[in-house]
């Protein structure tokens, strides 16, 4: 069911041209869990605000509900339908229950129960023993847990999140991806939330919305985003690190040749672009790697030499920056390989790319 | 001994009243101005700055010229009476408590207002919570207008006539004694003028700085 | 002596002499003829003498007899020389309900007053005027103390403007009585005079020279050795004495009200 | 005419420089005050807070004391005369000025302060940089400071001596007016005072709430 | 060469004894990259302000460049030596390039060399165009970029970052944690940094240590702590998911035998522990999952059979949550794996366990 709907949205901030945010339409259905990412100064945090009618538009229609938000009463009743937590924790001087409670005590909830239900929210994010504490001194994640306790405990219908999970420890942050926010989601929640952290988009989010310049370039599943880059600027966005202008100088059994430089050519088995310049986008993590002498892998149809030129490890696997006669690849492996292969600097591997993997866009 | 008893409480009560009247409607008005974006609201600050820099005096001479007898409001016969300097005191106080109110809400984190609507208060309770926070500075406001009404002279003096044992204050005392020569006395009223003042204000101040020291 | 290269006189005053306009009128021909400049602090005669008393004026200008008589007494003057009078005036609601006018001296109207508790403001404030209507009281013998005796501390034209409100009885100087009745368009005083020109309401001024002696030097500095400038206070006082003074003083406000504000001494 | 002409430029003359002497001593006191800890420091607080209740015919009074012939400063010579109206209205517009740069001070982010600490600044930079963050509010606290003096009436009327063509102001002046029965030139006189301190406030208004609003 | 260190270090909030600040020794070497990590309120930040100099600590004796700090010149001069960028960021009402200049004019640099490198830092951080915007009116990133930029730019000997790349998107972020960092540590920049998100320590520290409740409770490198976590706590935050109570129950071959349940027994190549009693701890990176029949690896000498119950797909690996017999394991695998394994939910697997990969605890 379609919680939310938005028209002909346009903002400007007035005292300056330079930046425009424009949303035709935007729809968010019960239970949804949306992802906007896009680079910093996009404006994912003038839309949130936007929707979540904290920022007047200057053009476009609203709708909650099927009903069109017009009204005092139908901003109030929407506010109290939905909460917000903005990028920058801002907290009142008060002590952290009562910056939890205020959410409940706004509604005329009854004592007893806002006591029962801050308690419950205070437990779930581990901050009880802040209770009584001002929250203006308190640590930076902490006050993020505050402002999440006083988002949530309101069981809202729409819940947008701008950053939620910046400053908080590892073990706090799975525990809302994982738990608190698909039981939310579970009860017919929508969350629309911003994050700079691809493993937290894309574990949480049931669609995205790339939003660049102020305007929404792309939008679908992980698989489509990620998998499939509408352009050099999304590419380059997601970390899609292997961005690398190519021609089209054949074919090759319904496949594609492309040619990266004189001696490198990839097989492509998408569809055929309009021109023949084009730019190759190689996913990092659909990049195989194998030790001498080259041992062919079935899925992976082309393969090139080359020399590793860094290793560089991360929590969950590991960069390699990889020289291929002149191009430049960057793959990700795992640590068990880079251990059972010993990959280190200056080693020369062969690099294996799955055709599918490979995807085009025309260079413009 | 009693006399000054009787004086300073003439004081506390006019002065008192005044800074009541004056919070109940300048520290809502500061709220609204300083949160509002409407067409002219710069002329209505610059309006409420320049009525700090209102002269007693000259408050006190509207109110005369219009409660007096031959005035509109003469009617009333409130003119030389308690009602009358409480009224020229609220309108001495008003412009300063409005003023820091204004001052007071505009340092508070855009972000926190935001959130405050987003939270689904109704008006009043958004000027609530609102003013709550910017509590520490509307008591800075309410002391910077009891300061200035319980020491102002020129108006009191006008519309309250100084009248022994009626409308005679702190300030009005103070002044009668230089011009009686009795210098002494001038001082003693002064002290406990001052005194009175002190008290006051390390009370709130301490209330005050006990809540940001937090920070 | 004092040095004569001291331009500066300070002196204190009576409020009516300056609210009237004259004093003004003296300082600038005082300037013309001697040089001196006057700087006229205008304040009620309790405060002018008290000042006197710590040495803060060279010369005064008052109208409190009783209280110079002291001041003198005490040592604090050189030379007192009372050279104008004006009259006191009794004013009071228009109806006049306590029958003022038709009395003949300040005295029995101020009984009348008494008797029959008509509201009267009082100055209450030691000034020339309060020290004059205290002394009225008592000659009368009558208390006045009650409701209907308002001791207002305020100066001369706010007393009046409370009278008028009050329906009051008050004693005024007549200079600021006419002042205020004249320019009275906005705030009109609702009060006439009931009682004028009888001898015990008469008002004289007079010019005190303060004594050097009495305000030795503590802190040492150049040129002089009494804090009082006793030349120009003392050409201040024959300035005001000299003929052609005494002219320009029973000249002053007869223009304007068609009687003179101030008559000079015997005349 | 030209007589309210030199009225005007006393006033402003006088008011000026004991504004700027007011905050040359009250803004650096402010910040220092405002952001050290040390003992004693809300006694201090309540102490300024307590200055803006300071009666000005006490501060006439105590300056007529200490500035007149038999005071301990009498040798210079000062009382009824500008200098000692400037004394006057510094004394009285200083703990304003120095309270609410206090106040002012203590709003600015603390995490702005660390910053200023952090990047190397000497105690004289450190102050630079941050009456420079807080100059909205130090722009309140003259404003204030300057509404209080130039329509004050009891100090300057005891310590200037209401001297015409020399220590007349606007406020004497009115007071001076109302005495003598001149309502009308009394009004005027306030008019052009009310019209003064308008015009300074809506300047540094505009000055103000342009800067703000970026925020 | 040895710039800082810090001994007997003391410090709590005044108002509060439930926290509690303690450092005997740490030492900050010239070049060295810091990470300082720990859960939520642990005290890092508390931590960072006092090495630099911005909180007084209760106790304790700071040496810089071997001489101890004491006067008001020491400190002035450490100060302008390092460089701190706070966890929130705090801008001046004044424009970005005013913001960034701040401290080149407070060294009292020339105006022509101040723009200069203002203008180069800006241009690096991808924030030119906002040069003349106010500081207060511009995105949670860009606002963290001006933070970043006026540290950068005053080529710090120390540069103290308390979650600096928090709401920064993840090209600019990259380009900072890949270049610009690395750089200044070449040229003998010491940085101490904190944050939550393990890719960037990974990557970036060349040190770790773990702050819990105001104590380091372990110090190494990336390896040692995310290989040899000293106690549960660590492992718990730093995500070591798969914290199992088990009991030594015998010898087999050099190797002990651990109980996991009746029936569920694994081989541990390390060292015996004091207690019989202890916790097993299983890096999700080390757990191999194979499609039946079970396909034995070499390095993996534990198989156990289980039944996925969740896969949880991630930027760029997939977790999966895993039934075997009661217990309950998480393994994280890359998307090829789950491509080509089939792997889904319901889905029966073999579970391989390395010997070597995990740590025992004793179970206090
Ligand atoms: N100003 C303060 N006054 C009192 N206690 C404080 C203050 N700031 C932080 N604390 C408390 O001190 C402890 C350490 O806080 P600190 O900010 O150093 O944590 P942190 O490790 O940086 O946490 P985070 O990861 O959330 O930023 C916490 O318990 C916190 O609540
Ligand atoms: N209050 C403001 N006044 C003027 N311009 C602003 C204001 N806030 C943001 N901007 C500008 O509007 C654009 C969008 O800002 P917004 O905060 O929505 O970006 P964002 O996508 O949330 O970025 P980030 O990832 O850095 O948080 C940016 O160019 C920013 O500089
Ligand atoms: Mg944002
Ligand atoms: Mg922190």
């Amino acid at each position: 069911m379609t919680l939310l709907t938005i028209k002909d949205l346009q903002f400007s901030y007035s005292e300056r041209g330079d930046f425009t945010l424009s949303v035709p339409r935007f729809e968010l259905n019960q239970g949804e869990r949306v992802a906007l990412i896009g680079p910093n100064g996009a404006g994912k945090t003038t839309l949130l605000q936007i929707i979540s009618l904290l920022q007047r538009p200057d053009k476009g229609n609203i709708l909650y509900d099927g009903g069109e938000i017009k009204s005092r009463a139908d901003i109030l009743n929407y506010h109290r339908s939905t909460a917000f937590v903005p990028q920058r924790p801002s907290l009142y001087n008060r002590s952290v229950q009562d910056n939890v409670a205020i959410g409940l005590k706004i509604r005329n909830i009854s004592p007893d129960e806002i006591s029962e239900r801050v308690d419950g929210m205070l437990k779930a994010l581990k901050i009880g023993h802040l209770a009584n504490r001002n929250a203006l001194s308190i640590s930076g994640g902490e006050a993020r847990r505050v402002m999440l306790a006083r988002a949530l405990v309101l069981n809202p219908k729409i819940l947008f999140l701008d950053e939620p999970f910046a400053d908080l420890d590892e073990p706090v942050r799975r525990s809302i991806i994982e738990d608190t926010l698909p039981i939310l989601s579970g009860s017919g929640c929508a969350t629309v939330f911003v994050t700079h952290n691809q493993d937290e988009t894309y574990q949480l989010a049931s669609r995205f919305m790339v939003l660049i310049k102020g305007r929404i370039i792309q939008s679908g599943t992980a698989y489509e985003i990620f998998g499939n880059p509408a352009s050099k600027e999304v590419a380059e966005f997601i970390g899609i690190r292997n961005i690398i202008p190519a021609e089209i100088t054949g074919n090759d059994n319904d496949m594609l040749r492309l040619s990266l430089s004189d001696s490198i050519h990839f097989l492509y088995s998408g569809a055929k672009p309009d021109t023949n310049k084009v730019l190759c986008l190689i996913p990092p993590e659909s990049i195989t790697i194998a030790t001498d002498p080259p041992q062919l892998h079935s899925s992976a149809r082309n393969t090139l030499q080359g020399t590793i030129k860094k290793v560089i490890p991360s929590r969950y696997m590991v960069w390699l920056e990889i020289d291929c006669n002149g191009v430049h690849l960057t793959a990700s492996v795992t640590h068990q390989s880079v251990r059972e292969l010993g990959l280190s600097a200056g080693k020369p591997i062969s690099v294996l790319i799955k055709a599918t993997a490979i995807q085009l866009l025309p260079l413009t | 001994m009693n006399e000054i008893f009787d004086i300073v409480r003439t004081s506390l009560e006019v002065s008192g009243l005044s800074l009541i009247i004056a919070g109940v409607i300048g520290i809502p008005l500061g709220v609204i101005v300083g949160l509002s974006r409407f067409r002219g609201r710069k002329w209505l600050i610059a309006l409420v700055n320049t009525g700090m820099g209102l002269p007693p005096v000259l408050v006190g001479l509207v109110v005369v010229m219009m409660m007096g007898r031959s005035g509109p409001l003469g009617f009333l016969g409130l003119l030389y009476s308690r009602t009358a300097m409480v009224i020229a005191q609220t309108i001495i106080a008003l412009p300063l408590v409005t003023a820091f109110t204004i001052a007071g809400i505009q340092k508070i984190d855009p972000e926190l207002i935001r959130q405050t609507v987003s939270l689904g208060a109704t008006r009043l309770q958004f000027f609530r919570i609102i003013i709550q926070e910017a509590r520490l500075t509307i008591l800075v406001a309410l002391m910077a207008g009891f300061g200035s009404i319980i020491s102002e002279v020129g108006a009191v003096m006008m519309v309250g006539g100084n009248i022994r044992g009626e409308t005679t204050v702190l300030t009005t005392g103070i002044l009668q004694s230089t011009r009686m020569g009795m210098f002494n006395q001038a001082l003693i009223l002064g002290g406990v003028l001052l005194a009175i003042s002190f008290i006051v204000n390390l009370a709130l101040t301490l209330i005050q700085q006990k809540r940001t020291d937090h920070y | 002596g004092t040095n004569v290269d001291n331009k500066e006189i300070i002196l204190a005053t009576t409020t009516s002499v300056q609210d009237s306009g004259l004093l003004d009128v003296l300082t600038d021909a005082f300037r013309k003829e001697t040089g001196y400049k006057i700087k006229a602090i205008a304040v009620g005669s309790g405060e002018a003498m008290a000042l006197a008393r710590r040495g803060e004026a060279d010369v005064l200008l008052v109208h409190s007899p009783k209280d110079e008589e002291t001041f003198m007494q005490e040592g604090f003057g050189k030379s007192r020389a009372t050279f104008m009078y004006n009259y006191f005036v009794i004013v009071g609601p228009p109806d006049d309900p306590a029958g003022c006018s038709q009395t003949a001296s300040a005295k029995e109207a101020f009984a009348r007053i008494a008797e029959k508790q008509a509201n009267f403001i009082s100055r209450g404030d030691n000034s020339g005027t309060h020290k004059k209507e205290t002394a009225l009281w008592k000659e009368t013998s009558a208390s006045p103390k009650g409701k209907w005796y308002i001791q207002a501390g305020v100066g001369m034209g706010q007393t009046l403007l409370i009278a008028g409100e009050k329906k009051a009885y008050t004693l005024s100087d007549k200079g600021t009585y006419l002042a205020f009745s004249a320019e009275g368009g906005k705030s009109k005083l609702a009060l006439k005079i009931v009682r004028d020109g009888v001898p015990d309401l008469k008002n004289n001024y007079s010019v005190i020279v303060l004594n050097p002696d009495k305000f030795p030097k503590i802190n040492p500095a150049p040129a002089r050795r009494s804090w009082v400038n006793l030349a120009g206070a003392q050409a201040f006082a024959d300035f005001l004495v000299s003929p052609a003074t005494l002219k320009l003083i029973s000249e002053y406000g007869r223009d304007k009200y068609g009687e003179p504000l101030f008559y000079l001494m015997g005349k």
